[in-house]
């Protein structure tokens, strides 16, 4: 269901995926990021999908929209949180995957995705990762406290940046 | 009792009292008694009898004498002079005795011109220790009832309550309303019934006032009572006072029996028609009955909670009926202000706040005990000179009043004057009289979370601010404490006390950050020293790697 | 000199695992071992929940396969419950779990097996990824997503959101179907029946160039196990829970699930959070079986839908009956695939389908429940205790990934052997020790993606530990 | 407000947010609020129980109060000018709301009340996506004893409405509160398991009055328990009528 190229430039569209699990409490950030994107963010033009996890099918939206935003958690010391306290948030423009990209498993990244986007369905948004860094993913619900107030920043973060339109190259 | 017989008994006594040679006063307020002031007077009791001078030697139980660091004391009246003692022990008892007619026994001897004596004024406390808080006699004898007994013979309860608002009294139990006022309010609410309240639900830590009152001068707590009920058309009345004061208890019972049988109590009391009963209700315990609302659902058999004010309980109180609610101290200011007039109450204490308090004192201070002064008077003479400064040759850091409500008071605040509006000002609240002074080795953060886990585990539960803002704050405390909170810590916690003092229903939760709120007013710094600001919360901004 | 070499985390797999090969002092492996170690206290978690809960806990504790966990806990509770399910609720979960079989095979097959099938084993590890595989076969990749939302967007349609369907409840399922969805869903069979035949048709193709592979990736005789309908059919959600020897012999059948306990054991080592099940009369080690796909094709007669049947044949002909190669639960994921979409058609044209009649209301009516289901990896075996009122008291999880834990350390160690030499170490050697735990497409998961997301470290160690030779990816 | 106003109602004029509104001097500012269709969030209270002022959310600003009060137990009164939905106020309701959600265990996505529980969509409607104080995260009990019904204190955010309908519209008064503070709990009769008590009558006004899944019918599965509290108005004032 994309729309036309036309369509598109009067209509730039966004689509902002955040993911987690919400039962493993910092895990489920991204997922709380979404839904209050769902709230406050919600226009035309904006879709916002929360999501267990990044699956492939995913693609063929992502290859629709002109820009996309992910949001996402990571483990303290591991990853992008590594040498980062929990509640930080970091901000990346990425890329579609190129081939040496190292993360393959049921768990497909950002990257992955465009790269399949782009591979498969001809897309081509600009794409950035929003990454909190959280520290407890315990069975429960809930977010630990730093990473709270990390969703916080997040928010202000996404409401800047989800306001300035930006075109499709 | 008639006034006439009133007169007979009251100089039946003092003629009693005259005609003995020596009066051996001990006491047997809780304090002394914990130190088994009992097995004392037993002891002297026998050297009396020893010495064969029990018909010149009174020997008596009387209440507190103040200088609680000393028990158990025991004064020794001898016509008009007056020797006091200090930790006395039962094998003293025979020197003691032995010299009544010679020189006082020096080791054991207070001295008389120790500012702890001569700095106080006393109102409340006149009769405490000096006379046998279950002799109704020797209340009497102490013109005892001569304020009832004037009020029904030649006042109207308008003029009763005139005499209240001349005063200036305000209300001792922490929130300072004016007692007129209050008194006035209740004798004009509408209604065929009405209640009057005495408040001995005594919760704050180290606050032992109101314990110290009903131990030492039961009766007069009843007479102020007396004189509100007649003021403010009530005829029963309840003293709601907490179970874990079995002496005070004890001795209100057997007060209340005795002024019943004297006829100050119960129907045509002093021969007039006015009426009035009395009934004892025990509390279990609990701090937030302390709050007026609560109190009266306790007082109806419902769990202690409070509700929402207005209405006051002196628009719909007990019952759903008009009632007055003071507490012990405001009540034993009563007696004295109809029998003495309401213009020589209002001549001491400053121009806002009349007359004298009671305080507590504890902690880090060389006299710990009961004092009472003048309103007005500087934070510190009461430290340093009464209380007789800081032990150890520590410094003094601070002075927390008000209890879990109130605040701590620096060192640079010392000369402030004792009043209900000063002590607001910096951050603190007169309270009931609580007054914990605290030395250089006491860290301010540990202070405010003592407070903090007080006012959590004492929260009703009822609304959430209280109950579970509470929570929060003594956590955010202990995180702070051990090291581990981070800047942003702090300001939740100073927003988690702005919205509890805002949102809270009754005065327990509002007044529940104050320990906090004031220690982050003059000891910030002792925050600050304690948070990790290397650790987590310190690099929780934003980070930005732009195409990583 | 001894050495070890690890291999962590295990990628393209779910959850997080390494490997460790101890080598011997000619460099040639000597033991190798399958490491899981991300712990699920969830058993804990539920303690003292209400059991009505069950279905939709443990359903959003595991995302990867969460229809799955749905249905063998609905089923543990239809089982505390004691209730018949009516007819039609159980052709809707049936629907549901054969279109939850379909998305996830699809991903095993197309994103995480793809890479090494179509792009080869010894492959530049640049390139060997699912970037490489949608640059070089886009259609390819194509067909798998397509395939895969024709089978979330089933689930989605009987159960109303995409990941965690509420639908299911003990006793049955709580809606009915809609006569919409059930039109959408027929309206994407031919599609989806088009991708899964031509799959099968291509890996037929290809699927003799790894007879290296097929050789020894867990090649070796063991048990099977599986779920097995009435007239020896295929099964996903009922029937029989069934063990065959690797000479395909019948060798016990389970009466009803709760006896599940009487054949299976399940073992603890110290190196894994896993628990080994293996089957008990034999005792352990011994008693090794696999579940899953493979197991499944060998432990019945037939599928039942006439493409599958046909393919089947060729499958049984070509592959052995039993088949014994673990490589071979590729073959036996496409078989199911079709199978699944043929037996969607089927369930949606049964008359009764659209009936209102779907829930069957009790109340607890035992203390202790098992409900055995297939997940598309194999059997899921939820057994729980509860009290008088109701209120969870024990719980315990065979997921299908335990079952084959044992199959998976032989297939690992008969890999490394094959294939690694300590003395001169090739990432194809790794790879293909990899590449034998993602035959089983093994769910370890049940926890955070968050924690999966790691470089590839492959560590070679001495005894003591000392780091000699580091691979990164 | 005195009781001479309480006893003859009299219509009087105030000002609401700005707005003019007219009202009898019985009625509480949220009724006065609510007929002139400017909200107040509410949590505890619940048409057809006397109000408890708990759970804070509807404190409102009165010009020359210097407390916040509660709009359940204010009275209208003359001139006066309310402030329901100032910067500040919505500020503290969001604390507020926080406080309940870290208070206790309550896992919506699990829950089955889930999509049907007032807390959530009070969540919502005040805009709070995430709390920011410190969870509690208590071991709390499921009492599962009775037939038909079941307590998760777990859920349970203490607004008393399940005692208030028990006690003045039941009159079993079972239920009741007991401990302090954060450990309050609902109790049964003298705390014991529902499925033992003498006095409840099983009628279930407790569950429908609960506004989040802490009462439950059993059986229930997840999402599934919808509320129905419209019964009690309509008792209340059918009996009214007979009385």
């Amino acid at each position: 269901m994309c729309l036309s190229a036309e369509q598109r430039l009067d209509n730039p569209t966004l689509l902002i995926i955040g993911y987690g699990n919400t039962l493993r409490r910092d895990d489920g950030v991204g997922v709380e990021a979404a839904r209050w994107a769902g709230e406050h963010l919600a226009r035309p033009g904006v879709r916002i999908f929360e999501s267990h996890q990044l699956v492939p099918e995913m693609a063929e939206d992502i290859a629709c929209a002109d820009r996309v935003v992910f949001i996402d958690a990571s483990v303290a010391g591991l990853g992008v949180g590594k040498g980062r306290a929990p509640g930080e948030v970091v901000h990346e423009v990425i890329k579609p995957a190129d081939e040496s990209d190292p993360s393959l498993g049921h768990h497909i990244t950002p990257q992955v995705l465009l790269a399949m986007a782009s591979a498969i369905f001809g897309g081509c948004p600009e794409a950035e990762l929003f990454t909190v860094v959280g520290s407890d993913f315990d069975h429960g619900s809930g977010l630990s406290e730093p990473v709270a107030r990390g969703l916080s920043r997040l928010q202000e973060l996404l409401r800047a940046h989800t306001l300035t339109e930006r075109s499709c190259p | 009792m008639t006034p006439e017989e009133l007169t007979q008994m009251r100089d039946q006594t003092r003629q009693k009292k005259s005609d003995c040679k020596h009066c051996v006063n001990v006491c047997t307020a809780a304090g002394c008694l914990s130190l088994r002031s009992d097995q004392l007077k037993d002891a002297i009791d026998k050297a009396v009898h020893h010495a064969g001078r029990q018909d010149e030697v009174t020997v008596k139980s009387v209440g507190c004498m103040g200088l609680c660091s000393g028990g158990p004391l025991v004064s020794v009246e001898s016509g008009d002079d007056e020797v006091m003692y200090h930790d006395v022990k039962p094998e003293d008892a025979g020197e003691l005795v032995q010299s009544l007619d010679t020189e006082p026994v020096k080791r054991l001897q207070c001295p008389s011109d120790m500012p702890f004596f001569t700095q106080q004024t006393k109102i409340v406390l006149e009769n405490s220790g000096k006379i046998d808080p279950e002799l109704l006699e020797d209340y009497i004898a102490n013109d005892g009832y001569a304020a009832l007994t004037k009020a029904l013979t030649e006042m109207s309860p308008e003029d009763v309550i005139k005499e209240v608002q001349t005063s200036g009294l305000r209300g001792r139990g922490g929130g300072g309303y004016p007692t007129g006022l209050k008194w006035s309010t209740v004798a004009k609410s509408p209604g065929q019934k009405k209640y009057v309240i005495c408040n001995a639900d005594e919760g704050d830590p180290g606050a032992f006032m109101d314990r110290s009152v009903l131990e030492s001068d039961p009766h007069r707590v009843l007479e102020g009572m007396a004189l509100a009920a007649y003021a403010v058309g009530a005829d029963a009345g309840y003293i709601y006072v907490r179970a874990e004061y079995p002496l005070a208890i004890a001795r209100l019972k057997r007060a209340i029996r005795q002024a019943e049988r004297a006829g100050l109590l119960g129907a045509h009391i002093g021969g007039s028609t006015f009426r009035f009963m009395i009934e004892l209700r025990l509390g279990a315990g609990a701090f937030v009955c302390g709050e007026e609302t609560a109190l009266i659902a306790s007082v109806e058999g419902k769990r202690g909670q409070p509700r929402p004010r207005p209405p006051y309980p002196a628009q719909r109180g007990l019952w759903g009926c008009p009632t007055l609610i003071n507490n012990v101290e405001t009540f034993a200011n009563i007696a004295p202000i109809v029998r003495n007039g309401g213009d020589w109450f209002a001549s001491i204490g400053t121009e806002k706040a009349k007359g004298t308090k009671v305080f507590a004192l504890a902690g880090k201070i060389n006299n710990t005990g009961l004092i009472e002064v003048p309103m007005g008077i500087s934070l510190r003479e009461i430290v340093e000179n009464i209380g007789g400064g800081v032990p150890d040759g520590k410094q003094f850091k601070a002075v927390q009043t008000g209890g879990p409500s109130g605040g701590c008071i620096p060192i640079d605040h010392l000369d402030m004057p004792v009043e209900y509006d000063t002590l607001k000002q910096l951050g603190s609240i007169m309270g009931s009289g609580g007054m914990i002074i605290m030395d250089e080795t006491s860290n301010m953060v540990d202070v405010a979370r003592y407070f903090m886990e007080f006012c959590m585990s004492e929260s009703c539960g009822k609304c959430v601010p209280c109950r579970v803002g509470t929570w929060q704050m003594h956590e955010l405390l202990t995180k702070i404490i051990a090291g581990e909170a981070a800047p942003k810590d702090l300001d939740l916690l100073k927003e988690l006390c702005e919205v509890v003092q805002n949102t809270s229903l009754c005065g327990l939760g509002m007044t529940s950050p104050n320990p906090v709120l004031s220690t982050l007013r003059y000891f910030e710094h002792e925050y600050l020293e304690r948070l990790n600001t290397n650790g987590h919360g310190a690099t929780a901004e934003a980070a930005s790697t732009e195409g990583a | 000199m001894a050495q070890q070499i690890k291999i962590e985390p295990v990628t393209r797999i779910e959850g997080h695992a390494k490997i460790t090969l101890t080598l011997g002092d000619d460099g040639k492996v000597n033991d190798a071992m399958f490491h899981v170690t991300q712990f699920r206290g969830f058993e804990k978690f539920v303690e003292g929940r209400p059991l009505t809960e069950m279905p939709s806990i443990t359903a959003r504790i595991c995302g990867i396969c969460p229809v799955s966990h749905l249905m063998a806990s609905a089923k543990a509770c239809d089982d505390l419950l004691s209730v018949e399910i009516p007819p039609t609720a159980v052709k809707l979960r049936r629907l549901m779990n054969l279109a939850q079989f379909t998305q996830s095979h699809a991903l095993s097959f197309f994103h995480l097996s793809s890479p090494d099938l179509l792009l080869g084993f010894d492959a530049d590890p640049a390139t060997r990824n699912v970037v490489g595989l949608v640059r070089k076969h886009p259609q390819r990749a194509a067909d798998g997503i397509k395939l895969r939302k024709f089978g979330q967007r089933a689930i989605e349609l009987l159960g109303g959101k995409r990941v965690h369907p509420a639908w299911l409840v003990p006793g049955g399922v709580n809606k009915a179907l809609d006569p919409a969805a059930r039109e959408e869903i027929l309206a994407g069979i031919p599609q989806a029946l088009d991708i899964a035949r031509r799959t099968v048709e291509f890996f037929k193709t290809i699927v003799d160039q790894f007879h290296h592979e097929i050789d020894c990736f867990g090649n070796f005789p063991t048990m099977f196990a599986g779920l097995v309908a009435p007239h020896d059919l295929w099964e996903h959600y009922d029937g029989t829970f069934r063990f065959i020897d690797s000479d395909g012999i019948d060798v016990v059948e389970l009466n009803e699930p709760r006896e599940y306990q009487r054949y299976i054991g399940e073992a603890v080592e110290e190196f894994s959070y896993l628990k080994s099940p293996y089957y008990k009369p034999m005792g352990y080690p011994d008693g090794i079986y696999r579940v899953g796909p493979l197991a499944r094709v060998n432990i019945c007669k037939g599928f039942g839908t006439p493409l599958a049947d046909e393919e089947l044949a060729e499958f049984r002909q070509r592959a052995g009956n039993p088949a014994l190669s673990s490589f071979h639960f590729h073959w036996a994921r496409l078989l199911e695939t079709l199978h699944a979409v043929e037996q969607i058609q089927r369930i949606l044209e049964a008359p009764d389908i659209l009936d209102k009649q779907v829930r069957a209301r009790a109340r607890p009516n035992r203390l202790e429940g098992v409900g055995i289901s297939e997940a598309p990896r194999g059997s899921l075996i939820h057994h729980y205790k509860i009290d008088e009122d109701g209120r969870m008291v024990w719980a315990n999880l065979i997921i299908a990934t335990g079952h084959n834990n044992l199959s998976i350390n032989r297939g690992v160690l008969q890999v490394a052997k094959e294939y690694v030499d300590g003395t001169k170490l090739k990432e194809g050697m790794l790879n293909r020790v990899e590449a034998v735990v993602r035959t089983y497409d093994p769910c370890l998961s049940c926890s955070t993606h968050a924690l999966g997301q790691m470089a590839m470290k492959i560590e070679l160690t001495d005894r003591e530990g000392q780091v000699l030779d580091v691979l990164k990816r | 407000m005195n009781m001479s106003t309480l006893a003859t109602p009299q219509v009087i004029t105030l000002q609401i947010d700005g707005q003019d509104v007219s009202a009898r001097a019985d009625e509480s500012i949220l009724d006065v609020a609510r007929e002139n269709g400017i909200d107040i969030p509410t949590m505890c209270h619940l048409d057809g129980l006397d109000p408890v002022g708990a759970c804070r959310l509807c404190l409102i600003e009165i010009e020359g109060t210097p407390k916040l009060l509660p709009a359940c137990m204010t009275y209208a009164e003359e001139g006066m000018r309310v402030l329901t939905d100032s910067p500040r106020l919505q500020k503290y309701r969001r604390t507020i709301l926080e406080l309940i959600f870290a208070e206790r265990n309550h896992v919506c996505s699990v829950c089955v009340s889930n999509g049907h529980c007032e807390l959530q969509n009070m969540a919502v409607k005040l805009g709070v996506s995430h709390v920011t104080v410190a969870y509690r995260y208590p071991k709390m009990e499921v009492d599962s004893s009775h037939d038909r019904f079941r307590l998760d204190h777990n859920r349970c955010i203490l607004c008393t409405r399940c005692v208030r309908v028990c006690d003045a519209v039941e009159g079993a008064h079972t239920k009741d509160v007991m401990g302090r503070g954060v450990l309050s709990a609902i109790i049964h009769d003298l705390n014991e398991p529902w499925g033992d008590s003498d006095t409840c009558t099983s009628c279930g006004k407790c569950v429908h009055v609960c506004p989040t899944g802490a009462l439950v019918e059993k059986g229930t599965a997840s999402s599934e328990m919808a509320k129905r509290t419209q019964f009690l108005p309509y008792l209340t004032r059918m009996r009214e009528h007979h009385s």
